[in-house]
């Protein structure tokens, strides 16, 4: 029982990260058709750069806004710079190249720059864990849900209710009709990398202290946050979200009561499995093949 | 038109060529069958590990710059050339015969993975290079199956008698008996695990939990709780920085404080990346900077922070203090060898590896190696392997801690 | 892409002469490579050492995973971002199939095959019919999940320790080395892999298998509509770039004689991509160009230490912008417009120019007065929208049948059910005398339906005569592997389809424009070569949607020439078009759609006069007072 | 065909001379790729002008259309609007500059509420004068009372005629001083067109100018000023609607019959 409990908390808080970085790659996915594949770089900045500001001497409660924004800054030059140049046809792979190059160049240089070795990310919530019987969590890890949850509903609330967002959906639904009503479908396209970077980054800041910041952190993490969205049906906020807190909990019950060693070949045999039975993806629509 | 596409086939075809004949042109032609007077090494410089190639390259850097200072060897100075092997033995194989054919060094240098230094075993024989393991410690790394090693030699750690060594310590410090193992999935992880089996058969110990984790796992709870619920005491761990890390914080996590007795992979990082968790992890290495240094290591330590003085602050910014250690005497060790045999040739470096007699920072190496015994191409001995223990953020030899028992 | 260095389908004529340039390059190529190792004996010196011996062999390794990628990539339009485990799932074969089966090498490498192969087959099989992109999704998720079975199964495969001890390989009992002594007949054995390899692209290339990948690639649409299977084209590709895959894995698992899991990550996947980007996806010579270059650059940037790595992403960046379509690719464009400034002036032909040949080729149509298709009570809906709406016609064979109404009549769609690319929602559609079910488009294509597209859709980067040629696909009956060794029947066949769609261009009047790209093309060239491609299909119903539409008067009414020539020898034509003329002026009989329903049917004259076609047409006169 | 009713007033329907055209147009060529679909295209619309453009299907109506309104950047030619070059202006700054589109297949947000469509309609309004908005929205939605008993539904939910009101009204929130639309008539009935033409010449009587293309001649004919024939990419010939509407010409061009 407490296992169960354990794996339920610590899936959700990682599960929160997936979500989270799957909704970055959704946000991307739905306003260009294209995505930063090494967004796991973004994810690695946030707690990467606010290591560095806090080096720097500032405090934390500005090093984490600080960190959060210059990573959403990168991620929106990544877009001007690198996608946007390469997805000038439909269909275009260019941009998946570029970005990994872009990708390479930024792990490597912080590798270089910061050191391979894993930093600590001070933070309060995550010294000492609120223990339930034998279970355990760090406060910090049940702010990854909560934030989350904030995330989820800000989006909501930014794509429905405010202009902006409305402008961001029109954009997804038809770039052509945007720019007939008066939107600049490019600029509303970097604006969305930055929001994806804000998450992404955000989701890297909020985990650092617990797993440590370092310059490889955002590799896998970014790859299965791709994978989630995939299966989820990438043009589906919430099942993106669902998806990703349940891939979450359920690499620890793999771990709990499967394998801990073949984790993820079992969890991704699963994505494979699932993706070849809705090949929509979980959440998705049918699409219309126009002729 | 169709004449007009193959001509633009025949200008790429010649710019395939050209592209080739490229490569071999900037390959200049080793002629010398004497070898030069370098070092080779092939390890992380870039990646997860990049901070271990970075930290030998210092302790390799510093020592041959005070030989050099002293006029060299053989009248001539000695240099190191780093090669890049990403943790992959394919890459590895080419640094070696880059480093063997191209540069044509005397010996070569490699890094922590186990797979690279077996990759290495046959291009070592074919092309007759001695190779000096500072860091790596997988028992099969010297002691090869076909018990025939002739060339690779090694200046640091060996799992199976770590292992031993391990596994008497948790047997020490287990009131419970109940002893687990908890490895990386990697070759250095997976290769102990023999190793410590024995170990425990033994020892008369009947490990209670064996437990794996992935490079880049964040989070052991489900490991920790099985090893918990096991009633296990003791754990010896097999781990580098980040994951060890990430398990202390898992066990933080579940309210469990076993005792920990670790392989070296747990250095100076670890400490300052999970900070008072660490304290009370014991370490088994070769060589402890924080404490009572002998003059010649103050002297190395001296040297190393006056040519880096950005990275090299204190004993603690020696962030791979065993390994910097064995690289330092691997070096003398290697200059010795050199000296003995009066010239810069591989065979002869090798035969003489077998008359060192040298005391270094770690050991007093009396032989260093010792022929057709495969066993001793090690040259730290169990005997020499040194309990450590991480307090208040420093990596310290036990007895300067309260985690002393015994030692 | 430029169509420089392309693959080109010009096989029969404009042969290359013995002598040709790309020959001479090839030969000096492979010159190179087989003399490379005894160097050293011309220049007398120790060059070249086993250092760059290896750097070569392993650049030959990689060549021939590269290459099978470039079908992939740049044939198929796919991408694999998990080829380096289906090099790792080779290499493994191999040297577990030597280590404990003691197998010969020989049988080994038919393993490092064939595994790979079905593997990928098995990979591409269920996703390829979805969306591209999830191919790469799959094979993302490939990799990482062999990766860890790898390292998990320890027992099998070592673990992360990998397989020591792989015996070194022999033929016929000679140990194969790269060694002098042996006379470096393992490089030998690699660069003839490489040249087979190589072959394998160029062949392929050269026939209906790798004119049916780019099609598919270009337009998915059309190419279905041709009659080729675009899921089992594609799962072709990926199976034959895993083969190729394995190839190279077999091979390095045989010359390193030690694998473990680490050579076959995720980036090594991404390196093998970016080899076969930067070189000229789709080019012949791309592959061995992009290998050779950045494998170079890998060893050259070692001098940058920490910073390798970052120039390695920077390169590659670099080569994106300055390069976007890798070296070969870029090089020949430039070179193609440096040659184009003598070209020649080239002749449209007048059409239709129905030569004798013709009349033979046109296929043999059914009874005249049979009925050639019967749709009853078809009905489409998308969502709430109703497309087509309980639609009944007949349409005679040998006759040119018109379909005709308003924008959004549900002509189009009533087009695309009928040639499968929609399944109707309800009623029957009876084909050639046979009640059908919903049938694939390719299925179709291959019963004798072809069909044009509103908006043409060519394949644009193929040649003029590829176009053609692609639509000869499901004649062929040389199988894949007397294709691939270029067998005499094959090319019998090949040479009949090649003087076959070259009568085609005639009768369109396209001859002199063959080796064009045919996007190079002005419109109502297009618009003949899309119906000289639909031709060769020899088809027995033609679908022809708005043919006419940015035609200009000259053109239309050769067009109304072709398709009375096309009905008076036995075929039988469906049109859907706007210009009434024009349908007066070719149909036997139309059929009016408004609002998804049939509102007239008969005679041209008759429907001419039918005012519920003038009102559906034109507006039913005035509209209602402006609301004051 | 009935005689049209055309509204009254001629001030329109004299060519504007070119420095008061409010839309010139000259030379303009449209191409994809190397297929030429608009071949060097002069047009006028004159400021309050209701101007159409009918020809048949595949006449390069929509691209011509496309280029002016910025969805497609021109190969050659000039567009001029309200007297600066605004050629290769991209939509959404034509848009600001007072030129609107209603594209072909109306284009609306599907997946948002009417209300939301409106919304966006008004986004270059809303922060330019967000009052100004809020009453255009007002005065909008009287011109559609369809559209506010369905503010809440999504735009997707609604029939053929509907969205192609909403089409309209979202390209009227932006205020145009020149409305363009492409193909009115696509798919809707009959009875919905009666709704719909008229809005449109009360539109103009208020002064919006309007450029319609259209595939149904005899509307265009009858609600027009002025209208251009085009066909294969070229303008034919242009005049008075009302002389056009019994121009055998016409009739020819657009079905594609040889002029004679």
């Amino acid at each position: 029982m407490e296992a169960i409990i354990q794996y339920l908390l610590t899936g959700l808080s990682v599960g929160s990260v997936y979500a989270m970085v799957g909704l970055g790659f959704y946000v991307m996915w739905s306003a260009a058709k294209a995505v930063n594949f090494n967004f796991g770089d973004i994810f690695m900045l946030g707690a990467v750069l606010a290591v560095v500001l806090l080096d720097l001497g500032a405090p934390l409660l500005l090093a984490a806004p600080a960190a959060v924004l210059a990573a959403a800054m990168v991620a929106a030059a990544i877009e001007r710079g690198f996608v946007r140049p390469f997805n000038r046809e439909a269909n275009a792979i260019g941009w998946m190249l570029t970005t990994i190059a872009v990708g390479t160049m930024l792990e490597s240089a912080t590798t270089a720059l910061f050191s391979s070795n894993p930093r600590a990310l001070p933070s309060p919530l995550a010294e000492h864990p609120i223990r339930l019987g034998g279970a355990g969590i760090y406060p910090q890890e049940l702010l990854l849900p909560v934030a989350l949850v904030a995330v989820a509903f800000g989006l909501e609330f930014f794509y429905r209710r405010t202009l902006t967002g409305r402008a961001m959906r029109a954009v997804a639904y038809n770039r052509v009709a945007a720019g007939l009503v008066g939107i600049d479908a490019d600029r509303i396209t970097l604006l969305a990398f930055f929001i994806a970077g804000l998450l992404g980054a955000l989701a890297g800041l909020l985990i650092g202290p617990v797993i440590q910041a370092s310059s490889t952190m955002g590799a896998v993490i970014g790859l299965k946050g791709f994978l989630v969205a995939i299966i989820a049906g990438i043009a589906n906020a919430r099942g993106v979200l669902v998806c990703g807190v349940l891939y979450g909990v359920a690499e620890k019950f793999i771990e709990g009561y499967l394998s801990t060693a073949a984790r993820d070949a079992i969890g991704f045999t699963l994505m494979v499995l699932l993706l070849l039975l809705f090949p929509q993806g979980l959440f998705g629509k049918a699409e219309f093949k126009k002729v | 038109m169709g004449r007009r596409v193959r001509d633009c086939g025949r200008r790429a075809g010649l710019g395939g060529l050209l592209a080739l004949a490229a490569i071999f042109s900037a390959l200049s032609p080793a002629k010398a069958q004497r070898a030069e007077p370098c070092i080779g090494a092939s390890w992380e410089v870039t990646g997860p590990l990049a901070n271990q190639g970075l930290m030998l390259r210092i302790a390799v850097e510093t020592a041959l710059e005070k030989i050099n200072a002293a006029g060299g060897v053989l009248g001539r100075p000695l240099r190191l050339v780093v090669y890049d092997d990403v943790g992959e033995p394919a890459r590895a194989v080419d640094n070696a015969r880059r480093i063997g054919e191209r540069d044509n060094c005397v010996v070569m240098f490699g890094g922590a993975r186990t797979p690279n230094a077996i990759a290495l075993r046959e291009p070592l024989e074919e092309m007759g290079m001695p190779w000096i393991g500072p860091i790596s410690a997988g028992t099969t790394v010297i002691e090869h199956q076909n018990g025939r090693n002739q060339w690779m030699f090694r200046v640091s750690m060996k799992d199976r008698w770590v292992t031993g060594y391990l596994v008497d310590q948790a047997k020490q410090r287990s009131a419970s008996g109940r002893i687990a193992f908890v490895y990386e999935g990697t070759a250095w992880g997976q290769g102990a695990l023999p190793d410590v089996e024995a170990a425990a058969r033994r020892a008369g110990v009947t490990l209670a939990g064996r437990e794996t984790f992935n490079i880049g796992d964040q989070d052991m709870s489900a490991q920790m709780i099985r090893l918990r619920d096991a009633g296990v005491d003791t754990i010896i761990l097999w781990a580098v920085d980040r994951e060890s890390a990430n398990m202390v914080r898992s066990m933080d996590r579940i309210g469990w404080k076993p005792k920990i007795v670790s392989a070296w992979g747990v250095t100076t990082a670890f400490a300052r990346a999970i900070g008072p968790l660490a304290d009370g992890i014991m370490v088994a290495g070769t060589f402890n900077w924080n404490g009572q240094l002998s003059p010649e290591a103050q002297a190395a330590f001296d040297a190393m922070k006056a040519k880096y003085p950005d990275r090299i602050r204190s004993t603690a910014d020696l962030e791979q203090p065993s390994a910097m250690a064995n690289a330092w005497d691997a070096v003398h060790i290697i200059v010795e060898a050199l000296k003995l045999a009066g010239a810069y040739d591989r065979t002869k470096l090798r035969d003489a590896m077998f008359r060192v007699n040298y005391t270094g920072l770690v050991a007093d190496y009396r032989p260093a190696f010792i022929r057709d015994n495969q066993e001793r191409m090690d040259a730290v001995l169990a005997e020499h392997y040194k309990l450590q223990a991480f307090h208040n953020g420093m990596l310290l030899p036990i007895e300067a801690t309260p985690y002393g028992m015994r030692n | 892409m430029s169509a420089s260095d392309r693959p080109s389908g010009s096989g029969g004529v404009n042969r290359p002469h013995l002598l040709s340039s790309s020959r001479i390059a090839l030969a000096l190529f492979v010159l190179a490579i087989a003399l490379f190792p005894w160097t050293g004996d011309f220049i007398d010196a120790r060059f070249p050492t086993s250092y760059e011996l290896r750097l070569v062999m392993r650049a030959m390794l990689l060549g021939i995973v590269v290459v099978g990628l470039n079908i992939l990539v740049g044939f198929a339009g796919l991408v694999s971002l998990g080829q380096a485990a289906l090099v790792g799932l080779g290499a493994h074969a191999a040297a577990l199939l030597a280590l404990r089966a003691d197998m010969p090498f020989l049988a080994c490498m038919a393993f490092a095959v064939a595994l790979p192969a079905a593997m990928g087959a098995m990979l591409a099989f269920p996703t390829v019919r979805v969306r591209p992109l999830y191919l790469t999704v799959i094979t993302i998720a490939f990799g990482l999940v062999f990766l860890n079975i790898l390292r998990e199964w320890v027992s099998l495969t070592g673990g992360a320790s990998g397989l020591t001890g792989i015996p070194r390989p022999t033929i016929l009992g000679e140990r194969l080395m790269a060694t002098r002594a042996a006379s470096f007949n393992y490089y030998y054995v690699i660069a003839l892999c490489l040249l087979l390899a190589l072959w394998v692209q160029w062949a392929l290339a050269r026939s209906r298998y790798g004119r049916a990948m780019r099609a598919a690639a270009e337009s998915e649409n059309a190419a279905r509509a041709l009659g080729i299977s675009v899921v089992g084209i594609r799962t072709l590709a990926f199976a034959i770039s895993a083969g190729l895959a394995g190839l190279g894995g077999g091979l390095f698992a045989n010359l390193a004689l030690f694998v473990n899991y680490e050579t076959f990550t995720f980036n090594s996947s991404i390196e093998l991509l970016v080899m076969t980007i930067l070189g000229g996806s789709g080019t012949l010579a791309g592959p061995v160009v992009g290998t050779a270059v950045l494998y170079a650059a890998g060893q050259v940037l070692q001098e940058l230490q920490e910073w390798q790595t970052f120039a390695y992403g920077l390169l590659l960046v670099l080569v994106l912008f300055l390069m976007p379509e890798g070296i070969v690719g870029s090089l020949g464009k430039l070179a193609a417009r440096l040659g184009r400034r003598g070209a020649v002036e080239r002749q449209t032909g007048a059409w239709p120019n129905f030569l004798p040949g013709f009349t033979a080729l046109a296929s043999e149509g059914e009874e005249r007065g049979q009925a050639t298709l019967i749709t009853r009570d078809l009905t489409l809906r998308f969502g709430g929208l109703t497309a087509v709406s309980s639609v009944t016609m007949e349409v005679a064979s040998g006759t040119v049948h018109a379909l005709i109404g308003p924008n959004g009549a549900g002509k189009s769609s009533l087009l695309n059910i009928v040639s499968g690319f929609y399944a109707a929602t309800a009623g029957q559609v009876t084909l050639f005398g046979e009640a059908l079910g919903h049938r694939a488009p390719h299925e179709l294509a291959r019963r004798g339906v072809a069909r044009s597209f509103q908006n043409t859709e060519l394949f644009g980067r193929m040649t003029v005569l590829e176009n053609v040629l692609v639509g000869c696909h499901t004649r062929y009956r040389a199988g894949f592997f007397a294709t691939l060794l270029r067998l005499p029947h094959f090319a019998r066949e090949e040479r009949a389809m090649l003087a076959e769609a070259r009568l085609l261009l005639e009768v369109v009047g396209l001859t002199d424009f063959a080796e064009e790209a045919a996007r190079n093309l002005p419109f109502g060239h297009q618009r003949r070569l899309e119906i000289a491609r639909a031709l060769a299909l020899r088809p027995k119903l033609l679908l022809l949607d708005e043919p006419a539409a940015g035609l200009t008067h000259g053109e239309i009414e050769d067009l109304v020439a072709l398709i009375r020539g096309l009905a008076d020898r036995g075929m039988t034509i469906i049109l859907v078009e706007h210009h009434v003329e024009m349908i007066m002026a070719v149909s036997d009989r139309v059929t009016v759609l408004d609002h998804g329903e049939v509102i007239a049917d008969g005679a041209p004259a008759e429907v001419q006069a039918n005012p519920a076609v003038i009102e559906a047409y034109f507006g039913h006169g005035a509209p209602a007072k402006v609301a004051a | 065909m009935s005689a049209p009713d055309r509204p009254s007033g001629s001030e329109g329907v004299n060519r504007p001379r070119q420095d008061q055209a409010l839309l010139a147009v000259a030379g303009l060529r449209v191409s994809y790729g190397r297929i030429e679909a608009v071949r060097g295209v002069d047009l006028e619309v004159g400021a309050g002008e209701f101007v159409g453009l009918i020809g048949s299907n595949g006449a390069g109506k929509t691209s011509l259309m496309r280029a002016i309104s910025g969805v497609l950047k021109p190969a050659a030619g000039q567009v001029r609007f309200d007297g600066a070059e605004t050629t290769g202006l991209a939509s959404h700054r034509m848009v600001a500059r007072g030129l609107a589109m209603v594209p072909e297949g109306r284009m609306v947000f599907a997946d948002q509420s009417v209300r939301d469509n409106l919304l966006l309609g008004s986004f270059t309004q809303l922060r330019r004068d967000p009052a100004g908005a809020v009453a255009e929205q007002d005065r909008v939605l009287a011109l559609f009372p369809r559209l506010r008993e369905r503010l809440d539904q999504e735009a997707g939910t609604l029939s053929g005629g509907e969205q192609q009101m909403l089409a309209i009204a979202r390209g009227l929130l932006s205020r145009p001083r020149l409305l363009v639309i492409d193909e009115l008539s696509l798919g809707l009935a009959p009875l919905v067109l009666d709704m719909l033409f008229p809005v449109l010449s009360e539109l103009n009587r208020q002064g919006l100018s309007i450029l319609l293309v259209e595939q149904m001649a005899s509307y265009a004919l009858a609600v027009t000023h002025r209208t251009y024939v085009m066909e294969n990419g070229r303008v034919l010939f242009d005049g008075p609607s009302a002389e056009l509407a019994n121009d055998p010409r016409v009739m020819d061009a657009y079905l594609g019959r040889r002029a004679s």
